[in-house]
């Protein structure tokens, strides 16, 4: 095997290192304080260096970037702790649309998703339906050339500065789940919207939207009527080669050594010297070291244009069950200074360890959950059978 | 031999379970959120005679023994309740022993003034990061190897922090000396604390597993009960097998204290540590099974997740008590060892 | 509550303590490491101090020996790592018959086993049926007076040394499955059967056993015919009381801190001294401690009548659970030295590190898996509804 | 970049998979447990060419790359291959890079007599339970500083151990120094050995996975495989994700030896110790889901339950190699940091 990046990616990394180092400055880190986890400035600097359209699959009119650069791309970001969401929404729907969306979608928000000049939403979670996307009950109603959808969505996380949601909706209540569902791409400031944050354990926001009557003509469907599962797939696919969660450890791992190089030892010396401390931090660098490969492999997989969709199972809950784990040892390392948060005027560099304590354990839960997940690689990769569920 | 409370101790458990279930219901613990103590829940326990009932009748207290103290520390952890009522028993407790006659002693059993501990022993007089020590009017604390008690004023605002709970530094290097070698008393009043916040942990531990379960059987994913998998049962099974053991090395631990049993300290930091994991455990497995709710701010289970964590972790790193409690029971002259 | 234990339960620990100084000799733990998890030697003085016999229920004709006395007695065995299954099955299928048997097997059987002068075994498990043991196969089929069985069990631990076994059979093939079995009491030397090793990764033995054309009096038979599912829940209601298992770890403990005691660290000192190897010596004192709360809760519950079963689950499952990890725990604390296996004439006191490592997996597994009793947990404790298993 | 093997590297590991399934079944890895060593085994593999695949063919060897011997390794790791086979071609890579001209070079690449590997640092001039040192004819090791290589004879016989591998004290106090300040080549040696053995652990991860998840689809209880319930299926999914990544590390760090890349002896520590705790687990999952039957001798699973823990332990405790490994990445002049 050969585990080194072709030249042109490696020449890639330097350049987003370069690009990450003048743009992601503690202004925009405090920014992403604010709990909407974006900024306007370094996303529209990244579309700006067509990092953006660059994504996007070369077949559907994109840059084609590789797979491989994306993952350095993502790789980066998230070394940098720079807020990569609204890039993978952005690229994610902007594919999708490209795939299956009809010609005024691909005209009127494709451009617009790309250039940054507008924010997507992702709109499959509801109240009843998290794991179980395919139960959606949000209705959508035809009426002539309209729709009239009626309903609400749970963590639709940027719809507060979004302009589009890509919106799942069951437009058959008489077929099994996965047959009666249909996509839409809506404009967040349509008449009968109502968004009200919800905000979490780690400050982030989030939100629910709720849909009252909102009236869209047809143009705005995305796909099949009643084909949303097949649309679903394909978004799928788009976002695991756009999904971040492999990197959560290394700031992480970071914070709490520049703690420890400073903060006394109950002995005298300084807490890095703490042999348990030290081995904590050896067993977490491994872990990312295993998350490396991990990503380095499904964008190989990518690459080669084979699935990856197990590895990326593999992947999310190798990383995220890592990272809690990483979250719960340095919090207790650090004792009571672990647990003084930020306050107001302290920057972004303090108390990062309190802050991802309580950001960790999400990470398990978004984007699949660990039990998903597990599921998953029982299934598909050590092929046992379907468990009741 | 006794594994059951008594009627006596059931009838203060049906008291006090009430009480917080009316005074402190989760909004109240997120309106105290900022100071991590509550002046009204304070307020009602002294009239409920909370803060003194374990301090000896002659002092004015309620002549209530550590085990009887126990069962309201543990329906005072169920609720998360806002306020320093172990740290306070404790320090009373260890003001009483050592000087009787402080002129603190009537306001404090009264709970008409705050103590509280420092748990760890202060630097160049500052003891750091002591619980409710955003409130408390007296701290006492182990300043150069003297039990000292200090008196500078509450600052009134806690150090935002993770468990939202009443931590300020305080200084104790003007404090009054209490005995000039004062560990052993200190000492004691750690033990009595660890024992106590043990049960306490056990209380938060309890509830944490019960709204996991409760809403693991509300919520459907794919027609079921989320709490029908066999994969969340048994991650439910062995936090909750963890959690039983935990209640029981924490009474153990009390009745040890209450009992002068030799292994007393020992019991003490042993309940102390386990019931830290095992809540924190409990808590994380109640979390992971609410799925994205419990992570919204309005689910009460990210309470109990934070405040497992802030709870265990306000005596110092897990690691450095493990060691010190190694020191302790693998001293070449120890009579411990595993199968003593 | 009071976690003192009564005066006479005291001055019951300190007399046997004071037995098993004088009986659990060098010799007894060789004997021990035979494979064969029995002392003759020591089992019969145990019977002559009148402990078999006292165990057994006064309303049965027992000596009545409070279930807190047990708890103590089998306590102080397995801090001394005396041998306790031969006790366990003496006073188990005593108390069956006692309660369930005939006249016959109450004259003949039970005066023998509670001497000691005879040992059983059980013979419930079979090679298609552990965890499962109401599938069992083995056939008795009526003839006349008599029953003709055949059949294998699997696990028949002791089998070998021992006078009789307590036999599942099904008697009825026709009817769901756990209605369909009977209980006999087999005597070992009976035309037909044949004992077969099945030695382990502990070098313990157990065994198969063959049931070919074995005929057998009806007299023999334990409990109605097709009745056998009530016999095995007196069984188990027996041996729940009877059951070790919660002290598996502090010889454990004490073999490691004899090792690090004298072995040298890498950079000097002595291992005993190691920060790491500390805290998981008293992680595992604290779990002994959580095992010895269990033990004294679950004996407390029996002495007052209560039920203990499901105590008697988290107690198996945790005290299982934890050795299996200090098992890990202590042989990497030992690297390679940890390695080294006893050999002849080392005397039982080497390589006891060892030898847990290779022992410690079946105690997750036998009298009750960690699975099923994590079931147990979920649905007796917990109230959550039966999984599809 | 090309994560999967070459052709050359599949036709390799098809040849030495049907070889080692051939010649290595279950029952001669229990016929060569005394001595942990087989030699007819040995034999046949000198046959094939694998003790000197990896030497330069300047020196009589294959001239493969180290990526090319750890396919061999992981077929030779899943088979729980009873030949000091890594430690021989990391010990003659060694002594050709110090001594090319040593006279046992032709006899030890062609497999006529065996070398191995101390892989700690002797003491006194004795290198305690060197794997392969039953048999070994020459032994390398580090001994006050100095690369050595010993020559007192083979014991030929182990000390009896945990993994029946072929353990024995080795004198190397009188041995011949290849390099007076040889601590550089002794831990490249040392560093191939970490990740060569990575990759055959994780081959024997791989097979003791295999034979649980086997197992499990056909065995039944209550009417059901017990691979079919779901708590069984997700402690299956953790071992096999953590396999998965086991894998990609190990091979990495056999790339960055092979390539000169400067993270090599990191990389090899680090696919070292991931491995050994993975291919632990593995073994451990498997095991379990066996029930009673994996318990039980005749039952392939508990040899590769005990072989897990003791093919990692030879290095040492765990502890002590993550405690090295983080003074290397954590020395304030370290380029390392995680997010490098």
């Amino acid at each position: 095997m050969d585990f080194s990046y072709p030249a042109d990616v490696e020449a890639f990394r330097t350049e987003v290192q370069e690009f990450l180092t003048e743009h992601v400055t503690d202004a925009v880190l405090e920014e992403v304080d604010t709990g909407t986890v974006h900024s306007d400035d370094l996303h529209k600097a990244m579309a700006a260096k067509g990092w953006l359209s660059g994504a996007v699959p070369t077949e559907l009119g994109g840059g084609g970037m590789s797979p491989l650069k994306m993952s350095v791309l993502i790789e980066e970001l998230q070394l940098f702790r720079a807020p990569i969401d609204a890039m993978g929404v952005a690229i994610g729907m902007a594919s999708i649309i490209l795939e299956l969306g009809n010609d005024f979608l691909k005209g009127e928000v494709v451009p617009r998703l790309l250039s940054g000049d507008a924010l997507g939403a992702f709109g499959y979670s509801e109240p009843e339906s998290g794991s179980d996307v395919a139960a959606a009950q949000t209705k959508a109603v035809r009426d002539g050339d309209e729709w009239v959808i009626n309903g609400q969505k749970m963590w639709t996380t940027m719809a507060h500065v979004a302009d589009y949601v890509i919106l799942l909706t069951r437009t058959n209540p008489d077929v099994p789940k996965h047959k009666g569902l249909t996509f839409f791409i809506v404009p967040l400031d349509s008449p009968g919207i109502e968004i009200q944050p919800v905000w979490t354990m780690g400050y982030e926001r989030s939100n629910a939207t709720f849909y009252d009557e909102v009236r869209l003509d047809d143009k705005w469907r995305l796909g099949d009527v009643d084909g949303g599962w097949n649309v679903m797939k394909t978004a799928l696919k788009f976002e695991r080669g756009i999904a971040g969660g492999q990197f959560y450890s290394p700031p992480l791992i970071d914070a709490t050594i520049d703690w420890a190089t400073d903060a006394p030892a109950p002995d005298g010396g300084a807490m890095i010297d703490d042999p348990g401390l030290r081995e904590s931090l050896v067993r977490a660098m491994i872990d990312v070291e295993v998350c490396r490969c991990f990503a380095q492999k499904t964008a190989y997989l990518a690459d080669t244009g084979a699935p990856f969709g197990v590895e990326g199972s593999m992947t999310k809950l190798f990383a995220s069950e890592t990272f809690k784990k990483h979250s719960h040892w340095f919090m207790d390392a650090m004792g009571p200074d672990g647990l003084v948060k930020r306050v107001e005027g302290d920057g972004p560099h303090v108390a990062f360890v309190e802050e991802t304590f309580r950001h960790a354990p999400v990470t398990t839960i978004y984007g699949g959950t660990s039990e998903i997940n597990r599921n998953m690689v029982a299934e598909a990769h050590l092929g046992l059978p379907r468990a009741r569920r | 031999m006794r594994l059951e409370m008594t009627d006596d101790e059931i009838a203060v458990q049906e008291v006090f379970a009430g009480f917080f279930a009316d005074q402190c219901p989760p909004d109240a613990v997120r309106e105290a959120a900022d100071l991590g103590h509550s002046p009204d829940l304070w307020k009602r326990l002294a009239e409920m005679g909370a803060p003194g009932m374990a301090v000896a009748v002659e002092h004015g207290g309620g002549g209530a023994t550590l085990s009887d103290l126990a069962v309201v520390a543990a329906e005072a952890g169920r609720r998360l309740a806002p306020v320093p009522l172990i740290e306070h028993a404790v320090a009373v407790r260890g003001l009483i022993a050592t000087d009787p006659g402080h002129d603190a002693v009537a306001d404090l059993v009264a709970g008409d003034r705050i103590a509280t501990l420092a748990l760890r022993a202060a630097i160049e007089g500052e003891a750091r990061l002591v619980p409710g020590g955003a409130v408390a009017d007296v701290v006492l604390g182990l300043a150069d190897g003297a039990l000292v008690v200090g008196g500078d004023a509450a600052p009134g605002a806690a150090q935002a922090n993770t468990g939202d709970l009443a931590l300020a530094n305080r200084t104790l290097g003007d404090g009054q000396t209490l005995a000039a070698a004062g560990e052993t008393e200190w000492r004691r009043m750690v033990s009595e604390w660890q024992a106590l916040t043990a049960v306490g942990l056990t209380g938060l531990a309890q509830e944490a597993l019960s709204l996991g379960t409760t809403y693991a059987m509300e919520r459907e994913q794919f027609g079921v009960p989320v709490g029908s998998f066999q994969a969340v049962q048994h991650g439910f099974a062995n936090v909750a097998t963890s959690l039983e053991g935990a209640v029981f090395l924490a009474h153990k631990a009390v009745w040890a204290l209450d009992s002068g049993n030799a292994d007393a300290d020992r019991l003490a930091a042993m309940a102390f540590l386990f019931a830290g994991e095992t809540a924190q455990a409990c808590a994380a497995a109640s979390l992971q099974y609410h799925g994205g709710y419990g992570y919204a701010e309005e689910y009460d289970i990210q309470l109990y997740y934070r405040q497992a964590k802030a709870r265990t972790l306000v005596l110092g790193p897990p690691s450095a008590e493990y060691r010190r409690l190694a020191d302790v029971v693998l001293a070449p002259d120890s009579t411990e060892g595993a199968a003593a």
